[in-house]
């Protein structure tokens, strides 16, 4: 209820000095509601770097991966989590995008120093980040969200990625990799300008599998034939976690066939996000409020989200197909 | 910003249950924004909160856009206003703080109504019916065709609304409509606010509350002042001929 | 930007004397707003210039905010909307374009208000009454207190304003309020819109003209429309059941 | 009459295609009106020039001076004339504010490749003037505005300057210099703390006389007294013109002053201006049809302006006295 707080919360005639002013910490979301006088009571909440771009790397007409100095958030974020970005430019839009924490970069010492972003154009926000120089700021507020869970070392890990969809599978990739877990990236795109750094999680060790719908590269057609045969194929035995996260179509699919299978699965879901703290409700998404109950209810999703089990989102009220 | 949101209230008994309790364990002054389509509604809302424990005071939403039936019908008819603010008035022993909207001819004949139905303040603005439209879908860009415009781009209408109550009623008024800084505070007590509220802001920044309160208590100070009360309303209007040079545009 | 310019006119009559000729040399398609204070005025305004050679329509400033007198008062009122309209249809064969102001409940009554009397064709919006407050000075940062709102600030306003008068009224539509961009101009078509005008952009960029005429030039063509008139109107208002993930908020 | 342009301006049920759309050049202001298809007609229109920030200099809490690439501005310009800057960041306002071109910079050859602006913090945009760094871009339309007249190189020439409004004075002292006029700076304010550039006057050979309201440098009390004494100690052939700058009450002073003993002057005004060019009637000042008329009438002061003839300026309606 507090998409507002109000800066005099108390019976009105009574206003007096500001240093009286007291609102309180609503359960409902992330936005700080403690104010005793000046002093913030501000613990727990995420934070929001100025952060300097290292380098704008441009792939493609279309995709860029921005290298960012942001310790905090770096040494903070888990595989899955996002930031919100603002962008300070006149006319830039007010409200802040959020975009899922990429790689992490780290120094000689492996300490981390920030994080990369891989960046899709498709309007205002993502095109004045594909334009970004070296030297210029972005303001970067996270670690938000609920993060992939990551498998036990004894199962499989898959990864399913559509285009710019990659983006949360570095970190998640890593962490799975540091326990040991087998891990599959299934990757997709329109064309092989769709798909990037493939060697990037050969090199960590993971298997990649390929589809482009035009043949460009890998097996042509959707990334989710190939996921369907391997998926039919593996041992009942062996313990597997799905996380999938691209066009809403795609995660559709992936969760349906998993589930038809009896596989789990985590999706990402990409909804507009107005704030990223629950607090101005763009973000609600269906989910069903037990895996087997036929009863839904609207949760935000960058508080219980953005990952949530396959079987959980209500994908008609989500995005009925035409 | 533009919004749809709607009213995502979880309905007045859980909010009874679920989210008074530890607001009330904080000892916070808990303010109530209520919604109804029928002026019964808003009575029995205001009947049901008055008997829970922790509501300090009851803001009318009688302006939201995003609520076809209800709500903003009665923000735009001055015998509407009167009647939902009358109602809930003999509903409650609650303040009684109706919320206007901006999208009417004469926002001040509102306020002169809710005062006279017995509201203990009114509060101002609620967002602006606006619509943006994607050239490329060639669709609205809410799926809600319209929305309410909030953020800075509505306060200076906003301000001039506040202003223009401020001269109308005696009652208390909370102002709000694109606060961003300290200034912006500032700006909405002198022209009449008595307290204000902030929306939008927190979403842009969520350390927005601090920075506002560090910002007041230094301008109060900087200007001698001990209580947010002894600026509000000092709005100087120059007297035409001795001023200095007219300023005929700004920003 | 907030401005209280007042009207900076010339006179009708130095008007036609000193400023029509150089620009019928230039065969330019001149439209003359116009403003009075009586229904007299604007009808004799309209009298005069009819005479004119090389006026080719006249539109009505009936929504000035900063003209005490005459103006708004026309533009707040359905009954002065219509008279003003009535009376100026009667004295000129030119076509005749009122301008709506903003600051009303139900922009789409005067539309059509406008079109009952007569109307050729409605221009909105003009600006929104605003003010500002310098806070070290605590006075109004424009000499005249209040002042009129324009620029991209007010934009999703007008172009919900366009949209609703779409809806009411046959004749053509001037839209305006904020264009700063091509694609601004291409939502107020797409909204409603016949034709557009510009403003404040010119006082920011004195160079807006040829990037929105190229912009909107190669929008036509990227999309395959060989007129502006192809897309005038073509909002899509999604049908709720088939829409994708709905969107609720924006910029 | 053409605050607006009117992107459709002909009948409008006969509105068809953008490549028809023409509207035109109105004899008022300077803004272009003639578009003819897509092709502008844009001749004697001032540069806009996103210029780069080449040093940001901070005098003082308040001054500083900042270096500009300009060349197409610095090549154009002449002394009293402005630009209409437009700083760009979230947040920044919509309008552009007038500056005076302070000095002309040029490169080895004596070719003009920039300019520098003197700036006094005073509200939002002379803040984010101050705050610049070297590599920002500033963007920059002009020059701008009538200047002032260069006196003929047998008479004197005096520049009475009021703080920051010592601005427009470093390009007409180059232009006196260059043709052999003598020239004087009466340069005062209400300290030391904001008298700068002296002895850049000197090196150029202009003399310089300084007033201090505190009397932490040059005469104590304000600059009016010496110049009256000069003024007054002046051989009545000398031909003289007298060009001032600075808080309207001085000019005010300098004027009537001036205008007492038969001297000529000419006042560079500084109204709020929304626009540079004529469009916004913003920057109205009341001067006098003729040097004696007692008629009066409101002109643009970015148009017919910023430099006046002090004896045309209907000082009363402009600023009364407190
Ligand atoms: C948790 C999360 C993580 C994300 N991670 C990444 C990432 O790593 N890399 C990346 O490139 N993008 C990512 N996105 C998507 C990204 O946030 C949007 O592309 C971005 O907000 C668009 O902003 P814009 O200003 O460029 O577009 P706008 O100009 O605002 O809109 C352009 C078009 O994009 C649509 N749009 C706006 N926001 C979204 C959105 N959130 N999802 C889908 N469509 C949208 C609009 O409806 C409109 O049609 C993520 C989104 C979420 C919710
Ligand atoms: C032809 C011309 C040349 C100028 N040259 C210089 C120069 O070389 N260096 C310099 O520092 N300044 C110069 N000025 C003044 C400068 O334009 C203003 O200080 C500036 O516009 C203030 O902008 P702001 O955003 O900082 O102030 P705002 O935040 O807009 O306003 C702050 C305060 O300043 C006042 N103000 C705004 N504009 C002006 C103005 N034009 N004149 C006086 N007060 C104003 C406002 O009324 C307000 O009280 C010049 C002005 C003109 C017209
Ligand atoms: C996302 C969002 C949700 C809102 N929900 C409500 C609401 O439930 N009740 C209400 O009275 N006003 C609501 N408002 C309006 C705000 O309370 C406020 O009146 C308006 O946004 C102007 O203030 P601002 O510019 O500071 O946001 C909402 C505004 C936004 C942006
Ligand atoms: C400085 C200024 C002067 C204006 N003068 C007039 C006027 O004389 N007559 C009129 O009908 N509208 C006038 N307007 C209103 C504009 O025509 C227009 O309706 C409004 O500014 C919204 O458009 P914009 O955002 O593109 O400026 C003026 C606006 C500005 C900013
Ligand atoms: S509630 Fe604001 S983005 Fe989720
Ligand atoms: S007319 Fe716009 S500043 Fe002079």
């Amino acid at each position: 209820m507090c998409t507002l707080g109000c800066l005099a919360g108390q019976p009105l005639k009574s206003l007096e000095t500001a240093a009286r002013i007291v609102a309180a910490d609503c359960p409902d979301c992330q936005l700080p509601g403690s104010i005793k006088g000046s002093q913030a009571i501000l613990r727990g909440m995420p934070a929001d770097v100025d952060a300097l771009v290292l380098s704008n790397d441009r792939l493609s007409e279309a995709y860029n991966v921005v290298k960012l100095a942001a310790p905090a958030i770096a040494a903070a974020v888990r595989p899955g989590q996002f930031v919100m970005v603002r962008e300070d430019h006149a006319g830039a839009p007010l409200l802040r995008r959020p975009f899922s924490v990429f790689e992490i970069l780290r120094d000689a010492a492996g300490e981390p120093t920030g994080f990369s972003l891989l960046n899709k154009q498709v309007g205002v926000v993502t095109r004045a980040l594909y334009a970004l120089e070296p030297g210029a700021h972005l303001q970067c507020l996270g670690p938000l969200g609920q993060p992939f869970s990551v498998a036990a070392p004894s199962g499989a890990a898959w990864m399913v990625a559509g285009g710019v969809g990659l983006a949360p599978f570095a970190t998640l990739a890593e962490a799975l990799r540091a326990q040991g877990t087998p891990a599959t990236l299934f990757y997709g795109g329109r064309s092989v300008r769709d798909l990037y750094y493939a060697g990037w999680f050969e090199r960590l060790g993971v298997r990649v599998v390929l589809a482009t719908e035009d043949g460009s590269r890998g097996e042509a057609g959707l990334i989710t034939a190939p996921l369907q045969r391997e998926l039919a194929a593996l041992p009942a035995a062996t313990e597997l976690m799905i996380h999938a996260c691209g066009p809403t179509g795609m995660m559709r699919a992936v969760a349906q066939l998993a589930q038809a299978l009896g596989r789990s699965t985590e999706v990402s879901l990409e909804p507009v996000m107005g704030c990223g703290l629950g607090g101005c409700y763009s973000c609600v998404v269906p989910v069903r409020t037990g895996p087997q109950a036929a009863a839904s209810q609207l949760v935000r999703s960058c508080l219980h989200g953005p990952v949530f089990p396959g079987d959980r989102v209500v994908w008609n009220e989500l995005a009925p197909a035409h | 910003m533009l919004n749809a949101i709607g009213l995502q209230g979880i309905g007045v008994r859980r909010f009874i249950d679920e989210r008074l309790p530890p607001l009330r364990d904080q000892r916070a002054v808990v303010i109530v924004n209520i919604c109804g389509t029928t002026v019964h509604e808003y009575a029995e809302l205001a009947r049901i909160l008055s008997d829970a424990p922790g509501v300090a005071a009851l803001e009318l939403n009688i302006s939201c856009p995003n609520i076809k039936e209800g709500g903003i019908t009665f923000g735009c008819s001055l015998q509407g206003a009167h009647d939902v603010v009358a109602a809930v008035r003999r509903a409650t022993p609650l303040p009684v703080i109706p919320k206007l909207t901006p999208n009417v001819t004469d926002v001040a004949s509102f306020a002169r109504a809710a005062e006279e139905a017995g509201a203990d303040a009114v509060s101002l603005v609620n967002t602006f019916l606006a619509m943006a439209i994607d050239v490329e879908t060639r669709r609205p860009r809410l799926s809600n065709v319209f929305g309410g415009l909030s953020g800075p781009a509505i306060r200076p209408i906003a301000v001039r609304m506040v202003y223009e109550c401020r001269q109308a009623v005696r009652i208390p008024i909370m102002g709000m409509g694109g606060i961003m800084t300290a200034d912006d505070v500032v700006e909405f007590l002198i022209a009449g606010a008595d307290a204000v509220q902030v929306g939008t802001a927190n979403f842009v920044d969520p350390f927005i509350w601090p920075k506002l309160l560090d910002g007041l208590t230094a301008y109060l100070a900087r200007h001698g002042h001990g209580a947010v009360r002894d600026i509000v309303g000092t709005v100087e209007i120059p007297d035409r001929s001795a001023t200095t040079a007219p300023q005929r545009i700004s920003t």
